[in-house]
């Protein structure tokens, strides 16, 4: 399909879109979490009940609406009112009420259960309220799994925009001045990076979608994969055309199957209308996506290991430089981001990089996914500007601390972060407040943590994954991951001196600065930090060593 | 030849612009230590001895993998580093099983020489005492997991000069173990060819041959890089 | 100035460190003459007097040798550890990767001997042995370490007579460090 | 070719000298014989096998196709048996100790079976705060299974991923492909009996 037969589908679908007038839409949340909590046979009952009641709507399944926690959940539109915790036998009786008789049921709206007056429109919640919805802004709203959805919401008019009215030169001066940075978790201003990959010149380059997310506790990247594939497929195109690169290959973690089903049916979905192939929409450019699935290594999220990993190899990561942009995927310039990067990249072509960059911090522009989970009344995902508070994460967002109990420290970044505690309550979460305190922004994963939490015993299970999902290529962190563990594990059982503790402070700055990659240079990162906000934990579990001798000298 | 100008602690130095640091510090008697470079085959960056300080980088780099560029001021020791090298050296030997006094390698062992050089008389560090196989299933050689430092020199040579491919790495973290073939014994292995190169680039000692003993295992690292050169001449 | 007391001790070793200490032949009459042996396994087997250095071969494989250590470090002003098995287990660590189960039932069990059939010695005066064999260094703290299995006769007299003119030895700079 | 004769002399040989070092080196060559053929032509037939084929066809026999079709082969038999392993590295001309360690390196992979019915924990943060060692404690007390372990019957599998991404249901546990979330360790006991009663009222015990 060329310009025009794209634009004329999308007329067309418009047109079918009218028609149905103001026809009901059911959406059903079919996010990892709902699935899990019955999401299925919930959206078989209502369709018997729709059918059985002859009753004018249509369902639609769409991805991750958020407050995974209250699954699962169904949004009546319009309205925009969300229902929670829904269970087959309260379908007859909702589509009824709410759709008959119009009067909505109170008790079983979203946060009824926490809120003395839940709201009608899901948007006047404070869940939502305080959140910015950019990367996820479709996301729970379409059915990921129809690329006419994405169409009409103004989906791929940014790679329109690009290809026909914009060289890549432009793209990326745009993609600079949004001050987009990796959503990956290290930060690198993704701008410069597409740039640098953009003037070695070469005729193959690559473009790769990092959708390895292998931190415990973030779901970010799945639910987007899920939730909105095209919108990544259509950050990729725009990369791939404004660095110049033919191929693209997003790797997507195995244990995500519904993300790699959905972004297969997407890829095929674009190919049939053009957008991937060659001469996209009738341009010069060609550009094809392939998926490569992840086989369970943790490593593979770096990205020289990654590259390892699509070549048929084992995920070992090697020295950089060279650095990806210049020998990348077979020696050739190679751009990867992470899932959430690309996703930003088609709002900041369609709005500007200005409006982008006027989100957020000063040094951190833009929104920022979090996965909230552990001791929380609303887990699920949220996206917030940069700069907001974790307080009003926790608290506002959040809903508090399950049970009542009181915050103890929240969990950033995963097995390369750290932990901040109830004192920095209030530090604005951008990457260089959170480095600061000995965390860092990592891809996404938040989690919250309650008295109850023993912090030594936090740091051993992370270093306990470090440890596992070394590679076991270099010698600190193949070692000293594993050292660092038993003498965590020593502390944990009370079996430690204050020597031990002496060794575990130097090993740890030791694998900090000597590991060759990511995976181990951040992998004293929880131990650091619960070290730093937490030390009398340890000093308190660990004994004074042996006699000296008994004349003082 | 493209000469560029390098520093090296604090001297001006003449070096050839595709050189790695490494190259040019031995071409300039200056000691950088290593375990897994050897001569002759390609280098991983893997057991972090040869870490120097680049000025205005606040990350230490490999001396075996980083290229020099113009202008670029290293420091190849100081305290730092030292204790790093330390460190490292320490955790090689609390890894596995190493009991120098019945090790065929004893007062030829590169662990051994290194421990020396950077004076540890002890180390501080609990050994792990992993569960570790001995091979002996080849009708010369033996593989002595115990005393393996996983610098996978062997491999490298197996594949590199040698061509067969026989070792590998299996595993990951500190499970990863060398095997031969599909982690079939060394003796059935199907594309060994017994030319023994392993042994030489053993730097302790984990190979070595059934006929001797304690202490008297003497090796010829050197070979490789011999035969390496050799087959560039095309003689 | 006053006599010095030296103590030596053997833990879990072979007792070859012992006699490379006996390797320093007439040298032993200069640490006479600044130091008396109170204690040793080649002179007799008194309790442990408050001493000045305390040299320590073998390691630590039972809880008598632990308490030992303890009390060893207590009484002496300088602790040196003489010989890999108490640096760093060393042959003797050469069980730590088997159950002490099997090592048992190896030895006395399943090997030939000429006793009837394979009996476990129990006398209560045998050691029990833990299940791993540690260094010194894992329980008290250490000035200083001899290494070699032997450690070399020159060397162990070196470092006993730097301490005993209260002089602190160098590692390196007598000898090369050995090692087995 | 070798005739009979020579191999007759080559297996005296051999014999005599088997327990020296002093067996020449042309002649151990000829001691080891290929492990891989025999299984594969003797289950050509099998369609796991011509499913493996298939996909190393498809994908042009290049060596960077290796991990996509160890999972190819592992999504048909469940696991990796060694031979399987041997055809793949046959075809794709990898050396075999490629082939095997990057089947262990990474932990999807597995080379024993994981049982007929998997019961996976996940012990990613979120699940861990919220209890997933409990899980596990439960799993091993009752029924004596730690992670990565079988039952003698190969009825009941026990893994542990790292996060399964759905944090907002910690605990989590996957029983064969459903995800049950929020569950507490007297609930799994409970699904995983339903899951194996199923077997045992088909008679096998």
């Amino acid at each position: 399909m060329n310009r025009q037969e794209l634009n004329n589908f999308i007329e067309k679908e418009k047109e079918k879109l009218a028609e149905k007038g103001s026809k009901a839409q059911i959406r059903v949340c079919c996010g990892a979490g709902c699935l899990s909590s019955g999401a299925e046979e919930l959206m078989n009952s209502l369709k018997e009940e729709i059918k059985a009641g002859n009753i004018d709507a249509e369902i639609i399944p769409t991805g991750c609406m958020g407050p995974c926690n209250q699954g699962p959940l169904v949004k009546f539109d319009p309205g925009n009112t969300i229902y929670q915790k829904l269970e087959t036998g309260d379908v007859a009786p909702l589509l009824n009420s709410h759709l008959l008789e119009k009067t909505p049921v109170t008790e079983k709206l979203l946060f009824a259960d926490s809120r003395e007056n839940p709201s009608l429109n899901a948007d006047e919640d404070p869940y939502f309220k305080k959140q910015l919805r950019i990367a996820l802004k479709d996301c729970g709203h379409l059915d990921p799994e129809k690329i006419e959805d994405y169409l009409l919401l103004n989906g791929y008019q940014a790679l329109d925009k690009a290809l026909f009215a914009m060289a890549p030169e432009d793209v990326i001066s745009e993609i600079k001045q949004s001050r987009l940075r990796g959503r990956g978790g290290a930060g690198y201003p993704t701008g410069l990076k597409w740039e640098s990959v953009y003037r070695y010149v070469n005729d193959q380059k690559y473009v790769i979608c990092n959708g390895d997310e292998g931190d415990p506790g973030a779901f970010m990247d799945r639910s987007l994969l899920e939730g909105n594939p095209h919108r990544i497929l259509e950050g990729m195109a725009l990369a791939a055309y404004a660095i110049g690169a033919s191929k693209g290959f997003a790797y997507i973690r195995g244990e995500y199957p519904l993300a790699i089903k959905r972004f297969e049916t997407a890829i095929k979905q674009a190919r049939k209308l053009g957008l991937l192939g060659k001469n996209i929409l009738g341009s010069e450019f060609h550009f094809d996506v392939e998926v490569r699935i992840g086989a369970g290594a943790f490593v593979c999220g770096e990205e020289t290991a990654l590259i390892a990993s699509i070549e048929g190899k084992k995920g070992n990561p090697r020295p950089r430089p060279p650095y990806p942009a210049e020998a990348g995927l077979w020696g050739k310039p190679t751009l990867i981001n992470n899932v959430e990067t690309y996703a930003a990249i088609a709002p900041i072509i369609n709005n500007g990089g200005e409006w982008y960059s006027e989100i957020g911090t000063a040094k951190s522009a833009g929104t920022k996914v979090f996965a909230l989970a552990g001791k929380i009344n609303n887990a699920g995902l949220i996206e917030v500007p940069m700069g907001t508070t974790l307080r009003e994460v926790v608290y506002d967002i959040g809903g508090g601390i399950q049970g009542g109990g009181k915050f103890k420290a929240a969990q950033t970044g995963g097995p390369s972060g750290g932990c901040i505690p109830e004192e920095h309550l209030d530090v604005k979460m951008d990457y260089e407040s959170l480095v600061n305190l000995g965390s860092i922004m990592g891809s996404g994963g938040l989690i919250v943590m309650d008295e109850s939490s023993d912090m030594v015993d936090v740091a051993r299970y992370f270093m306990e994954f470090c440890m596992d999902e070394s590679c076991g290529k270099c010698v600190p962190c193949r070692v000293g991951t594993k050292m660092m563990h038993d003498l965590l594990q020593k502390i944990c059982q009370d079996n430690a001196t204050r020597i031990d503790l002496e060794r575990l402070e130097e090993l740890a700055e030791y694998v900090k600065e000597t590991s060759l990659c990511g995976l181990g240079s951040s992998a004293p990162n929880p131990l650091l930090s619960t070290l730093r906000h937490f030390r009398e934990e340890y000093e308190n579990r660990v004994r004074e060593t042996s006699p000296k001798h008994n004349v003082v000298d | 030849m493209n000469i560029i100008e390098i520093n090296i602690n604090g001297n001006a130095i003449k070096a050839d612009a595709g050189q790695t640091i490494l190259e040019v510090c031995r071409q300039n008697d200056i000691e950088i230590l290593t375990m897994c470079h050897m001569d002759g085959i390609s280098d991983v960056g893997a057991c972090r001895l040869c870490l120097v300080q680049i000025e205005g980088s606040n990350k230490l780099m490999p001396a075996c993998t980083t290229k020099v560029m113009p202008n670029m001021a290293i420091t190849t020791t100081n305290e730092r580093i030292k204790k790093y090298q330390k460190i490292t050296t320490e955790l090689l030997h609390a890894e596995r099983n190493h009991t120098c006094a019945v090790c065929v390698a004893n007062g030829h062992c590169e662990l051994q020489d290194m421990t020396a050089k950077l004076e540890i008389t002890h180390i501080r560090y609990p050994h792990l005492f992993p569960d570790c196989d001995m091979d002996t299933s080849h009708p010369w050689y033996i593989m002595d997991h115990n005393r393996c430092i996983m610098c996978t020199r062997c491999v490298r040579v197996c594949k590199e000069v040698e061509g067969a491919h026989n070792w590998d790495v299996m595993g990951r973290g500190h499970e990863v173990r060398i095997i031969s073939d599909y982690h079939t014994p060394w003796g059935e292995s199907e594309t060994c060819t017994s030319c023994g190169k392993c042994l030489h680039a053993c730097p302790v000692g984990a190979i070595w041959p059934k006929a001797i003993s304690q202490g008297q295992l003497v090796k010829n690292p050197g070979m490789i890089n011999d035969l390496v050169e050799k087959r560039k001449m095309n003689l | 100035m006053n006599k010095k007391k030296i103590a030596t001790v053997w833990l879990g070793g072979c007792s070859g460190c012992h006699m490379s200490l006996l390797d320093i032949d007439e040298r032993i009459l200069d640490v006479a003459a600044l130091a008396d042996i109170v204690k040793s396994p080649v002179v007799d087997g008194k309790e442990m007097p408050e001493v000045d250095v305390a040299i320590v071969e073998g390691a630590i494989t039972s809880d008598e040798h632990y308490e030992e250590i303890l009390h060893i470090r207590k009484q002496a002003k300088i602790l040196i550890a003489l010989g890999d098995c108490a640096i760093h287990n060393n042959v003797t660590g050469l069980r730590n990767f088997f159950k002490l189960q099997e090592v048992f039932d190896t030895s006395y069990k399943e090997s030939p001997s000429n006793d009837a059939d394979g009996v476990m010695p129990d006398d209560p005066l045998l050691l029990k042995l833990n299940e791993k064999v540690i260094p010194l260094s894992e329980v008290v703290d250490v000035d200083f370490f001899i290494n070699g299995c032997p450690p070399d006769a020159d060397y162990i007299f070196y470092v006993i007579f730097e301490y005993l003119n209260e002089r602190i030895p160098q590692p390196g700079g007598h000898k090369k460090i050995q090692y087995g | 070719m070798m005739n009979a004769a020579f191999l007759k002399m080559i297996n005296v040989i051999v014999e005599e000298f088997s327990h020296s070092y002093l067996v020449p080196s042309f002649l151990t060559l000829f001691m080891k014989s290929s492990v891989a053929g025999d299984w594969v032509t003797q289950h050509a037939k099998d369609p796991r096998v011509k499913l493996v084929a298939a996909k190393m066809k498809k994908e042009n026999y290049r060596p960077d196709a290796l991990i996509e079709i160890l999972h190819t082969a592992q999504n048909a038999f469940g696991h990796l048996p060694l031979p399987i392993l041997h055809f793949i590295g046959k075809g794709l001309k990898l050396p075999g100790s490629r082939v095997y360690s990057t089947v262990t390196f990474y932990h999807f992979f597995s080379l024993k079976s994981k049982g007929e019915h998997t019961c996976l924990v996940c012990t990613g943060t979120a699940c861990y705060v919220k209890g997933a060692q409990a899980i596990l404690n439960e799993l091993e007390d009752k029924l004596g299974l730690k992670i990565g372990e079988v039952t003698k019957d190969n009825k009941l599998g026990v893994q542990a991923a790292r996060c399964i991404g759905a944090c907002g249901l910690a605990p989590a546990v996957v029983l064969d492909d459903e995800v049950h979330g929020k569950v507490l360790p007297a609930d799994v006991l409970a699904m995983i009996h339903e899951k194996t009663n199923a077997h045992e009222q088909a008679g096998t015990e």
